[in-house]
């Protein structure tokens, strides 16, 4: 298996953004993604690139739409409470069209809370939890290898559609080791040159300016126009998901650690004779709707299972909109649900216990 | 001398032109608003150094956050208070370019105030021009923590008062605390002479940054006469009879006149 | 020493901080109203301008350009 | 092929790292494997434990409430862990740490004074060694050889000379198991 | 008409606050609520209360989080950038159950946005763009009167529950002025004690503790799950709604100041013969699906206005869930729609244009 | 002299108990960590000024987050760096209450920059413990603004470079240039005799809230010898060796001292 | 009966509070009212107008995109307004401060030089109120008499003296309105 | 002058603080472990003690107590 390493997930997430360009890296400390910004306070500087322990996520944030509007590949890492603090600075990352990657290994709220893995900031990621008609691109990965394959997406996307994109993993991602391949490195420097970006006039070409102000209200109201423009385009290209036994009759949905614990319980569920699929969202948003129409001719019903107390149910709601019985089950404040439990619920499900 | 003569004088040795850094627009301050002489300054600065092409200014909220459509050179508009995070981001990135950023009391000693300190604590090698008008002038009138004690404000309708709304706060003493810091002056935009020492310290505040000394800091003393409720040569007065022995004016802090490499900072780039 | 002084008059917002710094008493508000709505400063007897250039140090929207004739080049101007 | 094993102790006896020796003999042989700690302040002080699993199929989850196998440390860890192994499956107890015995009559137990045959070895430290020669000699879901090549990998140059200890010690912990398991 | 006074709808709800017993107010300017913390400035001093201008949103926030904690009835209010930054805060409110109220004059966003009046911080509000899974109850006036007497509502839920109530106005409602109807004012002095407040024990009693922090997983959850109970009474009792002709077949689902404009739209759509109705969230959470369902039987279509780019309609459709078409208009950006478009939208509607 | 005596002996006298304003609980804290001093300090001070009764404390978010469990006081946990704000807000509704945060230097010194600073501004009648141990040590070791130069901690692995992480902070010479500030000192919990000299500057912070002279700070040097990588004892050491240098103990400010009514600021409450 | 009218002009020329007169004055008849005004920075020097309805019944929105009516006391309002009033609606206009006639046909003008009016009446702080009696005699959708008794609720106590004043520039925009429609 | 000093044994974190600073020698750390596994502080030759209380003073954990028995109370201690 050459290739291979052993690496936890906050590390390996660290790593792939250096490969995938990322030159610029601005936190502050949070358990439990602190790996994030130590491996990076030690790695950037071998680069050439700027590690930044910020006075605080609100700084970081700004370093980032500073760093983005200058036109580097730049991120930013906490965990719940701290993301909180970031939704301004994300909200004017969208608005002003300043591309960038956000990192939230979320964990148990609200408030404090706990450090243990949780997924209840879904909605705050996928519904904006910031002012205003935004949205950002959100990937739910599952393994270590999959957090290193969208780190390098995320990037993509963030500089191909000029927004930022956030990466939603949990406390058990980010420390948990697995085997991964590592892509090889991008040179920052072959990036394709960013028009838009600050770099100084150089006294050759008019001033770029980075903004999100529009005080005449139908100049603001373009701004939105434009921006939803976008996002339709991202909705109709950019949805990931992955389907595991397309021909079943019955679906668990489930993103990240969570899936993976789904997988199991459909093992013994379809041991058990149950038809029963995954259907794993990779891009929370967009939801990727694509896929759930895929199945849902024959789909007698849905479970959604999140570490949190629902809210992916309802993008699952919104989708199957009445055409099955969606059903959830949930574990929250750091709580992961056992593969034991889910089972339970499949069986509800199948044996017709699914609510709307 | 009509107004429509734009053509320099034959012959004739210019005492004062509109500076090129200057964008050929019209401003929307207030008639005798003294933003407009802190624009023009830090453009004449930026033109006489030549690094207008090399600049990048960082625009905050306030009445100044339309500075964007002010200065000919690149900017970027910061959320409010955050102008030094992101011109560090911008730095950080062109160790080269020149940048500031452009900020009022409510930007800067409100909701700011971690980001100023902290950018002076890390040495950021920035130019930060801070406009204090005792005010937050763009939303209308409300205390600024540099608001003078017994002052009126719409938020303060009987006078600040000290036992409520605490004291007003000094910048450059406070910063100029801070090791990072480089060079820390005030100065007043509120006549011909005060405006030239105000501009001697802008230039400073960006050698600062050219010399690698660290953050540049320049506190202009500023007018805002609509919601002070005076004429703009009333509010001039003011800022001398009223602001001036509230806010000493004076350089703080010069890493650069501790002369030696010594004192000379490693450019953080 | 002769100064020139000229006002984009269009520019001007009239309030009138140029007035009491000129040592020469150049300047004044016009009565007129300029195409924003506001007096606009002119001068009176520019031929007393020495070129100082306090006014358009003063002036917070670059109204003011100034210029000086040196004695030597006077002539050739 | 799915084992799932886990490994608690105080802080300082380096169960995260022979957690993640297993974990990258494992890798080494070809196989899928996870390593997932515990974490957070509550660590201060406390026990220390970390989850392997080695497989021949993708690991779904790293969690694992029902483990294979336990190495057990220290006594905090006996108290916590004993009841979450499977019906017949392993325990390794660090006698030298737990003065209690495994009070389960359904489970394969190792005891061996982990501790106390390291000190003997020379380095306490190495105790972790000893441990886990002692399971694999019983769950040879890996060879004792890959995990010295993780090792081979894991230490930096200056401390390669730490190698022939280690493999001692492995050789050492199978050894008292092989024994415990004929005698 | 005695007793009406002619107010400003931000002095009209300061002074409400006020009359609710609300003591102690902590803000920071922004337009267009400036008028709030102004009037609060001069009136509180009146009736010995405090009112702070803090240093920014976020102490905005957590000084009402410390007032409330010490038992007193306190209030915040700002606008989009600046409720952005309170979502950390307010997630710790919720989480620690203080009672508080906040106010979000909403503006055109995201970013530094606009200042003319907007609804797209729905999502926000309702959804808790801070971390974990928290809810707070948030209520959608559509008039000046309306808004003083869900400030009073506001205070006495917020006390009832032990949890966080957010006003959702918009620039327009903050700025016009309507006659209103005041409430007499309540003694501060007169509301039931509230035996969990810091006071000081006096050394009469065990001290107490306002916290949000569980590190151990199982009691994290277990805060969680006494949040949902909450929750679920809550979502049972307080939902408001206001339904004009009931007995239609289309309906009109919009709040706040849009709501008054569908209202135009509607009179004149029923001029012309159309059976449309008004349905009008005044509690946006708990959503009024009770609503709903009393005309979902009958109803064969419904129009979501908004001046948001589309978040409330999917409350909409996870009420409606398929039993009827949904669609949606929209501005966004400050742009405040004509009862001509709404009318135009409306008749797409009845003629079958709608969209799921 | 066994460990089950929790009688005091008949007709001696105390030299030292447990303070009744500490809770009869074992901390958290790692073994030889200073936190527990000056958790003592507070309690004891609290007892001596008889105000347990009337004491509200704010915890903060940093090793010391479970405050809450340990001062026999009613408490708020406040989020991170928001202390001083929490307190405030607690204050103005209970201006009889003696009100205090305890805080790091994460919290207070990075992220709560802003709170800080202005809670002194405004002059609050509150006392703030600010533990500086150059560390953050509940997320494990990383840079904190007070951490030293050349310092290794988890985030500066090479150690603090001031050219790309600044210089330390100096809380208390920054916060003391504020008129708000009524008492401010830094003392070390290194040794019996500055153990004994950081309980005085305690009583004083304290002191000064109850006699309404504005925000009282006092800066305690402590240790996180775990994140430090080293024993109790050469933390202590550390302290006195190589961060009092740079961190200069004494009182920088006493408005009391001042001594006249004239000082006194009217409680803002 | 409902009426909406759009009051603009220069910052200083007092539009806000004949805006709020307006409304208080239909409050006091019983009639529903609200008052909108337009705000925010651009109106630094630039035109501020807000916009009346008064009503029967209750006002559904306080925006209107087509007036009924227009009080135009400057020229920017007038390029900017005059376009948005329906047909057969009324445009008051301030001939002192706008030199530019209406230039549509279809809408019932009054124009009155209601700045020099007040200057004759001794104060050109009234010009407002000019314009809101020649307003108010073309569409009495309220009593003069209850603009003045709006004026007494709102001034304070030391002002009540500026009443007769502003009767008396109410009664000289009527006369001067009503002279314009006979003639 | 005589002190008594007193360990609350269980709560010892070993830390071992209190040992350097005692001037008379009385402390050290015992050989066998704590409930919490940790080897706790304890007097060895208490007569010694003087009741300083530096000790209790320097430890985190307020494990020590001190009292003095005054000479004069000493007797009926
Ligand atoms: C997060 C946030 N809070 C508040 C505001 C509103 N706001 C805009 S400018 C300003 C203060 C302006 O005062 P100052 O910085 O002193 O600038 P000035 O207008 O006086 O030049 C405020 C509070 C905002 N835009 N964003
Ligand atoms: C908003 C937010 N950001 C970050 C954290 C993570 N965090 C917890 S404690 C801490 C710093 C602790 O350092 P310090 O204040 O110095 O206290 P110490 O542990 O050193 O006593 C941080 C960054 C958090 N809980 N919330
Ligand atoms: S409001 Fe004040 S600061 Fe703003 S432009 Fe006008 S005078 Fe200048
Ligand atoms: S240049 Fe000097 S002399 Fe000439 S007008 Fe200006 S101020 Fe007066
Ligand atoms: S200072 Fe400038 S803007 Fe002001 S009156 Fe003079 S020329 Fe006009
Ligand atoms: S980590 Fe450091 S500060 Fe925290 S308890 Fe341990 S020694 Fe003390
Ligand atoms: S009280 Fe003094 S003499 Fe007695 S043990 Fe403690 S330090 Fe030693
Ligand atoms: S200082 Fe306290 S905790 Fe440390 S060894 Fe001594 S008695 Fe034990
Ligand atoms: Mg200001
Ligand atoms: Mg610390």
């Amino acid at each position: 298996m050459s290739g291979k390493v052993l690496m936890k997930g906050n590390e390996a997430l660290a790593e792939a953004a250096v490969r995938a360009g990322c030159r610029f890296f601005f936190g502050y400390p949070i358990t439990p993604q602190n790996e994030i910004p130590e491996y990076m306070s030690g790695r950037l500087p071998e680069v050439g690139g700027q590690f930044i322990q910020a006075e605080s996520e609100l700084a970081a944030i700004n370093m980032v739409y500073g760093a983005g509007g200058a036109g580097a590949r730049a991120m930013t890492s906490s965990s719940s409470p701290g993301v909180s603090l970031k939704q301004e600075g994300i909200s004017y990352m969208a608005a002003a069209e300043v591309p960038g990657v956000i990192v939230n290994m979320v964990r148990g709220g609200p408030g404090l809370g706990g450090i243990q893995p949780a997924q209840s900031d879904y909605f705050q990621a996928t519904r904006g939890g910031g002012h205003g008609d935004y949205r950002t691109i959100v990937f739910g990965p599952a393994t270590v290898q999959e957090m290193v394959d969208v780190v390098g997406k995320a990037f993509e996307l963030a500089d191909k559609y000029r927004t930022p994109v956030v990466i939603l993993g949990d406390g058990m991602l980010g420390q948990m080791m697995e085997p991964v391949v590592l892509p090889e490195p991008i040179d920052p420097a072959s990036l394709p040159p960013k028009a838009w970006a600050t770099t100084g006039t150089g006294g050759r070409r008019p001033p770029v300016v980075i903004n999100s102000l529009y005080l005449d209200a139908a100049e603001c109201e373009a701004m939105n126009r434009r921006l939803q423009a976008k996002y339709r385009e991202i909705c109709a290209r950019e949805q990931m998901a992955e389907i595991a036994f397309p021909d079943s009759e019955y679906f668990v949905a489930a993103y990240g650690t969570t899936a993976r614990i789904c997988r199991m319980a459909i093992q013994e569920a379809r041991a058990r004779g149950h038809r029963v699929g995954l259907l794993r969202p990779v891009t929370l948003w967009p939801f990727p709707a694509e896929a759930f129409e895929t199945v849902i001719g024959r789909a007698k019903g849905f479970l959604t299972v999140e570490m949190s107390l629902g809210q992916m149910v309802e993008d699952v709601r919104l989708v199957v909109a009445g055409r099955a019985p969606v059903s959830f089950y949930g574990r929250t404040g750091g709580v992961v649900p056992s593969s034991d439990e889910i089972l339970i619920e499949i069986e509800k499900m199948v044996e017709g216990g699914g609510s709307m | 001398m009509t107004s429509r003569d734009t053509e320099r004088p034959l012959g004739a040795e210019v005492v004062y032109e509109r500076p090129r850094a200057l964008a050929d627009v019209v401003t929307h301050y207030c008639p005798g608003c003294t933003h407009g002489i802190a624009h023009r300054l830090v453009a004449e600065v930026l033109d006489e150094l030549d690094v207008a092409g090399r600049a990048i200014g960082v625009a905050s909220v306030g009445c100044s956050v339309l500075a964007y459509k002010y200065f000919n050179v690149d900017m970027q508009q910061a959320a409010h208070g955050r102008a030094p995070a992101v011109a560090t981001g911008i730095k950080r990135v062109h160790p080269e370019a020149v940048v500031f950023t452009y900020q009022g009391d409510g930007d800067l000693a409100a909701i700011g105030t971690a980001e100023i300190i902290h950018a002076a604590m890390r040495g950021e090698n920035l130019t930060v021009i801070f406009i204090n008008n005792a005010i937050f002038g763009m939303t209308g009138g409300q205390m600024a923590p540099t608001t003078l004690v017994a002052q009126k404000t719409t938020t303060t309708p009987r006078g600040r008062d000290p036992a409520r709304a605490g004291y007003p706060i000094r910048v450059c003493e406070m910063v100029s605390v801070l090791d990072g810091a480089g060079y820390v002056a005030r100065a007043a935009l509120s006549s011909p002479s005060n405006i030239a020492r105000a501009k001697k310290a802008v230039r400073k505040a960006f050698e600062s940054q050219l010399g690698g000394y660290g953050l540049g800091l320049v506190e202009l003393l500023s007018s805002c006469n609509v919601n002070w409720g005076m004429s703009p040569g009333d509010a001039l007065r003011w800022i001398e009879t009223d602001m001036i022995p509230v806010y000493p004016l004076g350089v703080f802090k010069d890493r650069s006149e501790a002369g030696a490499e010594a004192a000379r900072m490693e450019v953080a780039g | 020493m002769k100064g020139l002084v000229f006002f984009d008059e269009d520019r001007c917002k009239g309030c009138g901080l140029c007035v009491p710094v000129c040592p020469k008493d150049v300047i004044r508000m016009a009565d007129r109203i300029n195409v924003r709505g506001y007096p606009p400063a002119e001068a009176v007897e520019p031929e007393r301008c020495t070129g100082c250039g306090l006014c358009a140090r003063m002036c917070p929207d670059t109204v003011i350009r100034v210029y000086r004739q040196t004695p030597a080049r006077a002539g050739k101007g | 092929m799915r084992l799932a094993v886990i490994m608690a102790g105080f802080g300082g006896q380096g169960v995260m790292s022979m957690g993640q020796l297993l974990a990258y003999a494992g890798m080494f042989e070809g196989k899928e494997v996870t390593w997932l700690p515990s974490y957070g302040p509550e660590m201060r002080g406390g026990t220390a434990n970390c989850t392997v699993i080695v497989s021949d199929e993708p690991v779904a989850s790293p969690v694992e409430t029902k483990p294979d196998a336990c190495i057990i440390m220290n006594r905090p860890s006996l108290d916590r862990f004993e009841g979450a192994v499977v019906p017949g499956g392993l325990l390794v107890i660090n006698t030298s740490l737990c003065d209690k015995p495994a009070s389960r009559g359904d489970l394969r137990v190792v005891a061996l004074p982990a501790t106390d045959l390291a000190a003997e070895l020379g380095d306490v430290r190495v105790a972790n060694m000893v441990a886990l020669g002692a399971f694999l000699a019983v769950e040879p879901v890996v060879q004792a050889a890959s995990v010295v090549d993780a090792l081979k990998k894991a230490l930096p140059a200056h401390r390669q000379n730490l190698i022939p200890l280690n493999e001692r010690a492995l050789a050492l912990g199978a050894e008292t198991a092989r024994a415990q398991l004929t005698a």
